[in-house]
């Protein structure tokens, strides 16, 4: 058995060194509260912009309002803290004004499916290129618990007293029935598989939106805790299609036990692209990119 | 609960041996000897916390086993050993309150096995060897014990009329019950040794001499210890003259060892002992319990640095005995052959002697005179060097020099315990003894038969609770005064009962569960950080490697992108279990590591 | 607090006669410099001599502070109440608090006094018996003694023969248990204590020797129906009282000094000048024991104007000082004309 | 003997610092004390934000805060050490002995007590360790300790503790054993306080009952007593605690609350609600008003009663959520496109908010429009013992619930009156029929542009709210401290004002004429009041938390005279020693002329 061998610490803080992963990293500690999946999240972030060599600088970070929307204090990118719910029509600016810039947009289930709601069905059939990680762990936290578009029916929060009578959002269908080009699934308590899943997700080409499950461990003591989740959560079946959708929104149906993994991925224009050939269409000249991403091509390869 | 194997793999099922882990690598055995400071600091490596352990699950014949694998005379150093693991014990480190009281938890072992319990010995097949030691003393005997079970035969030589040495002549009867001595002596030989007392070796009438036994033995060891009282070192017309044979005048060692081989001594009304070690200690108390009414302790130094634990300064305070500092006798006044008192001179403190003890400075014109009826001198013990005429070679204290290999400066002839080492403590005898075992042995047999690793078990679950952390120690009975007083035999301590000593065993932090963090699982929450109680988990940028390759400090940061790892500093880490418990992504694992031997 | 950059730190530890005398002395010779205190204690410095006081009704905790708090803010003397040395280094010059707290220092003085001491053979009976060297335990004691109660005294050293005069006064009853300890400090020869013992019993002290009664044998709760407390002998013989307060002394309060590179018999061992062993580390008041040229070895000097004097001396001698220690008090017991015992320790100001 | 103590909890958020001061002041006033307690917390959840309990008990009616506490109690040293200088002398500090880490010099409380306060040192976390095996109830620790310290009745804080535990058995438990072991600590710790409570004193008239309760709460119960039908909601710092009071509440009556998934769409759904007939409310704060303005003006055009309830934080944008702050005056009176006039009322105490919020129901009936009730932070939060009358005292009725409307005739929904006021008809009625639009109409509600009617129109928005300044009560103003001239008059809004009263009343103990009036109504304004008060006083004074002056401004606007402005915006509310200065100032400035 493995797992018994002695780990030698310095050894691990090389390895940790070399990878260059801190470098995506901060110097502000996460402010979450002890325990919460998020710290697993900002660590794979940093892990996969570290892994695809994606230059600090060209990266830009951002979010809306909301525990998960700190975020972009946490890494060491660009960032920007905007408002409640509207994280996706800034990012979708940013990555207009420049194409050549990685764009990440984090926010939890309330940001992105309450308040925002209505911004990502667009943001998905328009093909922003950029990656949209929804952080959710059905509830408010900092609001302090209140009831969110993915808490469970009969969940009970401050706002839910007697119990919530609302049967929760599935946000997977409706991001692939939304038009998104890349729809994936991860779970905070997976860091392995989280982060090869962000690396994914942000080596597509076009609107990727992966749908992190994370317990609340603060105000949510009773649903989506490590726990539950952790017996809940299973591997996609080995011989699911990425490119079939309906079969991927057959999987996404099931949210008793959520499946981890890629459900879906195409390739198609991006709004740049679409852009691009309005302009073409229009007979002008495309404008000079202002920083090419060698990089990050090669590491998609 | 429940988890803890039997230390030895004998006793462990195949899948428990499956799951274990042997590891040479310098920064486990660093670990263990940092991380568990009880047993680093015992002389013979008594496994101190698997002990403590098998109380807990009252398992107390295991418990006496797991110490007689280092010691082979729990019951006697339960009771008198000098406990350097209490001083080292973690417990007991700044803010954690009071060491585990280790050692009455190792009387505990011994007093309450079972009546029939079953001694388990590692007996190696007979190797034709054949070994003689001198002396019956700790040292000796641990040596005989270990040499019969490495399969030589051994013959002990004693001069005395029963076996113990120092610990049956030198110790009072009230910190040692001759009982106990002679169960465990009697355990410890009875594996083949052949024990010859009233045998002197000499070359004198009626003795035996070295040639024989060099003759008769593939090698010898001589543990003869240090029996022979230091004597006080006097100013002016006392500096030439004998004490010896003055009314009044005592050797504290000759005075213990004739009280015990039974002649009666007597004390005057005023007691005066000279000297600061366990001898003078015992005694004073002699003194007291002979009818003394006034007995006082004179020191060169001050209290602070005297070599004995604070429980026996307390038990010989509350006896009446009283401790006066910075002073040290010049000479005698006497009345014809009777002693009427004695002139001191002040001290000051001035520097360090080797091994952390004070010098005192006498300061001329400072002499001054105290009346006593008796004076007990137990300024220390000195070797009777090369008493057998071999011209063996000696360092510059005057004790026999020794290798690297416990071989004296003749071939064959081995040193072990006091003799060699000058007065110490018993635990050291035993320890020491052991080592030379081992080393005669690998001179017999030309090889080393055993070498130390780590074991390492991974453990299910923390074993401790927060709230045994807050028990205080408990105390250990004793005797009323009138009781004590009344024979002077009466043992003092009366040990842990079973509830005691179960209160007592919970204490143990376990330092031998190694808590240790995945960093690859580990998702940087701090979540354990959070519910720990000490500061013992620390964001970490690197580590610090000794000279030995073992890791010194945790070199922490508070810069996110500098931190490497999150990692349990053991060394701050009292083995509570709340991080295990706290952990969301169950990256936090627990193992036992300790120091044993495997077969080579 | 504003000192100027490179001021020296002076911390005192002790918020007693002595610590509180340096700590006023040093602000006086050095103006700029930073002044620490630090005590266990949670009271602003008062006189242990007043405390007596108690047991005539005073009870307020303010009463008894010798300046007010705008002495310390307008003196610039920070005062740590509370805090408990661990242990001092003297090699790096940093006092650790017991709260994982360090504190460095410049020079360091000691003033940490003493604490009752109870003999051994007594210790198992500390939680029955009432010590009174602290404001809190002084009005404790006087919470459990009645309206003209009994006290048993036991050793009955002159900070507990100085209670015993207030509590005769306020109609108390009084009984001695005397033994080795009584008039410490004062040295009595076998000859001068008899004499002493009468006058104590014509000022209305009721006295038992110890020894003529084989010692103590236990000190008990009083049965049911009886005072709440009762003292047994070893002769069989017993006493009952409201409270049984020990005065035996005091010995010196040096546990967090071991370690520190200061030399320690009883107490701090000092030169003349009151420094220790240790160069930028004195001592002053009870805790130290002076090297007395004289009589060629360290003694211990009594009284509170002795040891307020060392106050002051260690404090000039740490601003820059070399004056060597002159006793500020005669320490001789002696028989006044009224036939009562009088001791310059009981002099106050 | 007359208490008058306070009391600050200072921690981090997670020490359960807002727990305590909840538990304490429950159990005090559970005890018969009068209790005005306002904390200050983070806007993390967990983490290293600061978060403050503070109370002040006392046995005669207090208006606000003092500066100085009685005791402190730090749960976290680094938070509680810049606050050791707001003890009074002689006042008690408590705070943990240890440290489970390595301190600089100065890191630690007992540094930091002043030499004229008691220091109290106590073992909190390893009481809470000892007796609950874990180190989570070391708030509790502490409030059995000033149990015992301060000998109050224990049966009264395991009774409050007993209430916030009461469905996590878990919990309970582990509270009554720290509970204990502080109790039993404070049992064996000497007592040197100063700090002492007097027994309480009961002044409840028959039938009324006594409560601690903060402003939202107030709001929440003023609102279901005046009969509230629907809420819709946004949770928003510092207004959440009303839509979730409300959801408890409601159902329990028949009312329906819903959460919407944004201000826009809760303020849409309480137009809707009000075109049914319904009394709709919503709760907000600072940016979700702002979300709401274009559906205010809907709104105030389609004449639909409604009433929002405004928490103000400190602004603008995100600005500090969890400080206090007077500054959303303007949009509240003014916000939106458009000539949007509503009523916007302003209670200055919990009391007020209770009566504030029935009240603005009756409004919006009475002038059908939407009633803006502007607290903050302060208010919100701000808990204080309120006497409720046996029966609510609110009308059901102001005869200005929707009529019926005779079927087949011309119904008018916006018909021009003498009153500005026009019938209102709800769906069911079928003689009322009409549609109500955003776009400008004429008396049928059909859409037409023509200036006149316009101008008609907009006349009638306006002056039908004017009427409420007709029916003069605790809605208006009111004026306190000296009758007829005085040397300075202090006039404030909101929050504020109990600071501002607590300063009049200790000048005019100093000699001082002296007189405070608060305004409630901010829209529309009392100009005739406010003017006739402002008369009598030789200088004005202004204090708010704002920067710019906001209601000097709107005051201004009506009144044209010179005034002198306090103005903070520290997200604290306002010391009342700084009123205080600023009045002898004044009051000085005006001898010195007069002996010119």
């Amino acid at each position: 058995m493995g797992d018994i061998k002695p780990v030698y610490l310095e050894e691990k803080l090389k390895e940790v060194e070399e990878s260059g992963r801190l470098d995506y990293r901060s110097k502000t500690l996460p402010t979450w509260c002890p325990g919460c999946g998020y710290f697993s999240i900002v660590e794979a972030v940093a892990a996969s912009l570290c892994e695809l060599g994606i230059p600090n600088e060209n990266a830009v970070v951002v979010s809306g309002i909301g525990c998960s929307s700190r975020f972009p204090f946490f890494v060491n990118t660009y960032g920007m803290h905007t408002l409640h719910g509207r994280a996706l029509p800034v990012a979708t600016g940013v990555k207009t004004a420049n194409d050549a810039l990685t764009v990440v947009a984090v926010g939890g289930d309330g940001d992105g499916f309450a308040i925002g709601g209505g911004h990502v069905p667009h943001a998905a059939r328009r093909n922003v290129d950029m990656t949209y990680l929804l952080f959710d762990n059905g509830i408010y936290g900092l609001t302090k618990g209140q009831t969110s578009p993915t808490s469970a029916i009969g969940f009970r929060t401050p706002t839910s007293p007697y119990e919530n009578p609302d049967r929760p959002l599935n946000p997977l269908l409706m991001v692939l029935a939304y038009g998104a080009s890349w729809v994936g699934q991860a779970y905070a308590g997976r860091p392995d598989h989280l982060n090869r899943m962000i690396t994914q997700a942000m080596a597509h080409r076009g609107f990727s939106y992966l749908h992190i499950l994370s317990p609340c461990v603060t105000f949510d003591k009773t649903h989506r805790t490590y726990q539950n989740l952790g017996m809940q959560v299973r591997d996609l079946p080995a011989d699911h299609d990425p490119s079939d959708r309906a079969a991927a929104m057959r999987l996404a149906m099931d949210d008793a036990t959520p499946a981890l993994g890629l459900y879906f991925r195409e390739e198609r224009p991006t709004l740049g692209d679409a852009l691009d050939g309005l302009v073409e269409k229009a007979g002008g000249e495309l404008p000079g990119k202002v920083a090419a991403k060698p990089a990050r091509k090669a590491a998609r390869r | 609960m429940g988890d803890i194997k039997p230390p030895s793999g004998a006793a462990e099922t195949p899948t428990a041996a499956q799951r274990e882990y042997l590891s040479d690598d310098p920064r486990d055995i660093g670990w263990v000897k940092q991380n568990v400071p009880c047993q680093t600091a015992c002389p013979a490596g008594t496994n101190v916390p698997v002990y403590i352990r098998e109380i807990i699950e009252r398992q107390f014949g295991r418990s006496y086993e797991t110490n007689r694998e280092a010691n082979v005379l729990p019951g006697v150093l339960g009771r008198i050993c000098s406990r350097p693991c209490e001083a080292q014990c973690r417990h007991g480190w700044p803010g954690n309150g009071e060491p585990v009281a280790i050692c009455h938890l190792k009387r505990v072992a011994s007093d309450l096995k079972d009546a029939g319990h079953r001694i388990t010995e590692r007996l190696y097949s007979p190797t034709g060897k054949r070994v003689a030691i001198v002396g019956a003393g700790p040292a000796g005997v641990a040596a005989a014990h270990d040499l019969s079970l490495l399969g030589h035969d051994v013959v002990i030589f004693e001069r005395e009329e029963r076996p113990g040495g120092m610990l049956r002549y030198g110790i009072p009867e009230f910190r040692l019950p001759r009982d106990t001595l002679d169960i465990e002596l009697h355990n410890a030989l009875r594996l083949g040794v052949q024990m010859r007392t009233g045998a002197e070796i000499g070359n004198g009438a009626g003795q035996i001499p070295m040639a024989k036994l060099e003759q008769e033995f593939d090698a010898l060891l001589l543990a003869t210890g240090c029996m022979a009282a230091s004597p006080l070192p006097l100013q002016g017309d006392w500096e030439k003259r004998a004490l010896r044979g003055l009314e009044g005048v005592e050797y504290g060692l000759d005075f213990l060892v004739q009280m015990h081989r039974g002649e009666k001594k007597v004390v005057g009304k005023r007691v005066a002992v000279v000297g600061a070690g366990f001898t003078a200690l015992d005694c004073a108390r002699v003194a007291a319990r002979l009818g003394a009414q006034e007995v006082t302790i004179h020191i060169r130094t001050a209290e602070e640095y005297i070599p004995v634990t604070q429980e026996e300064i307390f038990e010989a305070k509350r006896e009446g005995v009283r401790i006066k500092g910075l002073r040290t006798p010049v000479g005698l006044t006497v009345e014809g052959n009777r002693l009427t008192g004695i002139e001191f001179v002040q001290n000051r403190l001035g520097g360090w002697r080797a091994g952390g003890r004070r010098q005192a400075i006498p300061i001329e014109g400072s002499e001054f005179h105290e009346p006593c009826d008796t004076i007990i001198i137990a300024i220390g013990q000195q070797t009777v060097n090369d008493f057998l005429g071999t011209g063996l070679e000696l360092d510059r204290w005057g004790n026999v020099r020794v290798g690297e290999d416990g071989m004296t400066s003749h071939k064959g002839l081995f040193a072990a315990g006091d003799y060699v080492n000058g007065a110490s403590t018993v635990i050291q005898a035993v320890g020491h003894g052991r080592k030379v075992a081992r080393r005669i042995d690998a001179w017999l047999m030309g090889r080393e038969r055993r070498k130390q690793v780590v074991r390492i078990v991974p453990v299910e679950q923390p074993l401790r609770e927060r709230a045994f952390d807050f028990i205080p120690r408990q105390h250990m009975p004793t005797a009323q005064m009138a009781e004590r007083m009344k024979d002077g035999r009466h043992e003092v301590e009366l040990g842990l009962d079973e509830k005691l000593a179960f209160e007592e065993a919970k204490r143990c932090y376990l330092c031998n569960l190694r808590y240790e963090i995945d960093v690859d699982r580990c998702i940087f929450c701090r979540a354990c950080i959070e519910v720990a109680p000490r500061n013992c988990i620390k964001l970490v940028r690197g580590v610090e490697i000794n000279e030995d390759g073992a890791y010194g400090k945790l070199l922490e940061t508070k810069e996110w992108n500098q931190v490497g790892a999150i990692w349990i500093d053991n060394n701050e880490c009292i083995r509570c279990g709340q991080c295990f418990k706290a952990c969301p992504v169950q990256c936090i694992s627990i193992s036992r590591c300790e120091l044993t031997e495997v077969e080579i | 607090m504003a000192t100027a950059k490179n001021a020296r730190h002076h911390v005192v530890i002790g918020s007693g006669v002595a610590g509180s005398q340096a700590a006023e002395t040093l602000r006086e010779r050095e103006p700029d410099a930073r002044v620490t205190i630090l005590t266990l204690s949670s009271l602003l410095f008062y006189n242990r001599y007043d405390l007596p006081k108690v047991f005539r009704g005073h009870r307020d905790w303010r009463e008894f502070l010798a300046y007010p708090a705008e002495y310390y803010k307008d003196h610039r003397i920070e005062v740590r109440r509370c805090s408990r040395v661990a242990g001092v280094d003297g090699s790096r010059r940093a006092i650790a608090l017991e709260h994982k707290e360090e504190i460095r220092f410049d020079t360091l003085l000691v003033a940490s006094g003493g604490r009752g001491y109870i003999p051994e053979e007594l210790t198992e009976y500390r939680p029955l018996m009432h010590p009174f060297s602290s404001y809190t335990e002084a009005v404790t004691a006087a919470g459990v003694v009645p309206e003209r109660g009994h006290v048993i005294m036991l050793g009955g050293d002159m900070i507990g023969l100085d209670l015993a005069r207030t509590l005769v006064d306020t109609r108390h009853r009084v009984t001695l248990v005397a033994g080795q300890q009584t008039f410490w400090p004062h040295e009595v020869s076998e000859d001068e204590r008899p004499g002493l013992i009468a006058a104590l019993e014509k000022m209305g002290v009721e006295v038992v020797e110890a020894a003529d009664a084989g010692g103590i044998a236990s000190i008990e709760k009083g049965a049911r129906g009886l005072s709440a407390r009762r003292v047994l002998f070893r002769d069989g013989t017993e006493l009952y009282g409201d409270a049984v307060m020990p005065f035996f002394g005091l010995s010196p309060s040096v546990e967090f000094m071991l370690g520190s590179g200061v030399d320690i018999e009883r107490g701090l061992l000092v030169n003349p000048a009151l420094r220790t062993t240790s160069e930028g580390i004195y001592a002053a008041g009870d805790v130290c024991q002076i090297w007395s040229d004289a009589d060629k070895r360290y003694r211990f000097f009594y009284g509170w104007k002795n040891v307020r004097a060392m106050g002051d001396l260690a404090a000039r001698n740490i601003a820059g000082g070399a004056e060597p220690w002159v006793p500020a008090q005669d320490e001789k017991l002696h028989i006044g004309a009224d036939g009562k015992i009088q001791s310059p320790f009981w002099e106050y100001e | 003997m007359a208490t008058d103590i306070q009391i600050s909890i200072v921690g981090s958020a997670g020490d359960g610092t807002i727990a305590a001061g909840e538990i304490l002041r429950n159990a005090l006033a559970g005890m018969g004390y009068k209790v005005i307690s306002f904390d200050v917390y983070p806007p993390e959840i967990r983490g290293f934000g600061k978060c403050i309990a503070r109370m002040r008990i006392t046995t005669e009616q207090a208006y606000s805060l003092k500066h100085k506490s009685d005791v402190m109690v730090s749960l976290d040293d680094s938070h509680a050490i810049p606050h050791a200088n707001e003890v009074r002398d002689c006042g008690a500090v408590i705070y943990e002995q240890g440290s489970i880490v390595r301190l600089p010099e100065g890191g630690h409380m007992s540094a930091h007590v002043g030499p004229g306060q008691l220091p109290y040192p106590l073992p909190i976390r390893e009481l809470s360790e000892k007796s609950t095996g874990a180190n989570r109830s070391r708030n509790i620790v502490v409030l059995g300790f000033i149990a015992g310290l301060f000998n109050l009745p224990a049966e009264g804080f395991r009774k409050a503790i007993g209430k916030k535990f009461r469905n996590k058995a878990a919990a309970a438990e582990a509270s009554e054993a720290a509970f204990k072991a502080g109790l039993d600590y404070a049992a064996k710790t000497f007592k040197l306080d100063d700090v002492s409570f007097g027994p309480p004193v009961s002044s409840v008239v028959a039938g009324a009952t006594v409560e601690m309760i903060n402003g939202n709460a107030a709001i929440a119960r003023g609102a279901l007593d005046a009969g509230i039908d629907t809420f819709f909601g946004y949770p928003i710092t510092p207004a959440t605690s009303i839509m979730e009071r409300l959801a408890n509440e409601m159902p329990k009556r028949g009312g329906r609350l819903l959460q919407t998934e944004d201000e826009i769409s809760a303020i849409s759904a309480v137009v809707g609600a009000g075109f049914t007939g319904a009394r709709a409310a919503t709760s907000t704060s600072g940016p979700g008003l702002s979300l709401m303005a274009e559906m205010l003006g809907m709104g105030v055009i389609g004449e639909v009663p409604g009433v929002v309830f405004v928490s103000q934080r400190g602004g603008p944008s995100t600005g500090m959520p969890t400080k206090t702050e007077q500054s959303d005056l303007h949009m509240a009176v003014y916000g939106g496109h458009g000539d949007a006039p509503r009523i916007v009322i302003a209670p200055t105490n919990v009391d007020g908010c209770y009566r504030c919020a029935g009240k603005a129901f009756e409004m919006a009936e009475a002038y059908q429009t939407p009633v803006i009730v502007l607290i903050d932070l302060y208010l919100s939060n701000r808990y204080e013992t309120v006497v409720f009358p046996a029966r609510p005292p609110f009308e059901a009725d102001l005869n200005r619930k929707p009529g019926k409307q005779a079927a087949g005739a011309q119904y008018k929904r916006y018909a021009l009156t003498e009153d500005h006021v026009s019938p209102r008809a709800v769906p069911g009625d079928k003689g009322g029929m009409h549609v109500v639009t955003g776009l400008e109409h004429n008396e049928l509600g059909r859409p037409n542009d023509s200036a006149e009617l316009h101008t008609a129109m907009s006349r009638k928005r306006h002056e039908k709210l004017k009427r409420a300044l007709k029916h003069p009560d605790f809605t208006q103003f009111k004026r306190f401290g000296d009758e007829g001239p005085v040397d300075v008059g202090v006039i404030s809004w909101g929050s504020n004002f109990g600071e501002c009263l607590e300063a009049m009343l200790k000048v005019r103990a100093e000699g001082i004429r002296c007189a405070a009036m608060k305004v409630v109504m901010l829209s529309p304004f009392p100009t005739e009041a406010v003017a006739a008060f402002m008369a009598d006083c030789q200088e004005v004074l202004v204090p708010e938390l704002n920067y710019q002056g906001q209601f000097a401004n709107l005051l201004q606007a009506h009144v044209a005279r010179p005034v002198t402005r306090l103005n903070r915006v520290s997200g604290e509310p306002m010391k009342v020693e700084e009123i205080i200065e600023e009045i002898r100032r004044l009051a000085g400035s005006k001898a010195a002329q007069k002996a010119a």
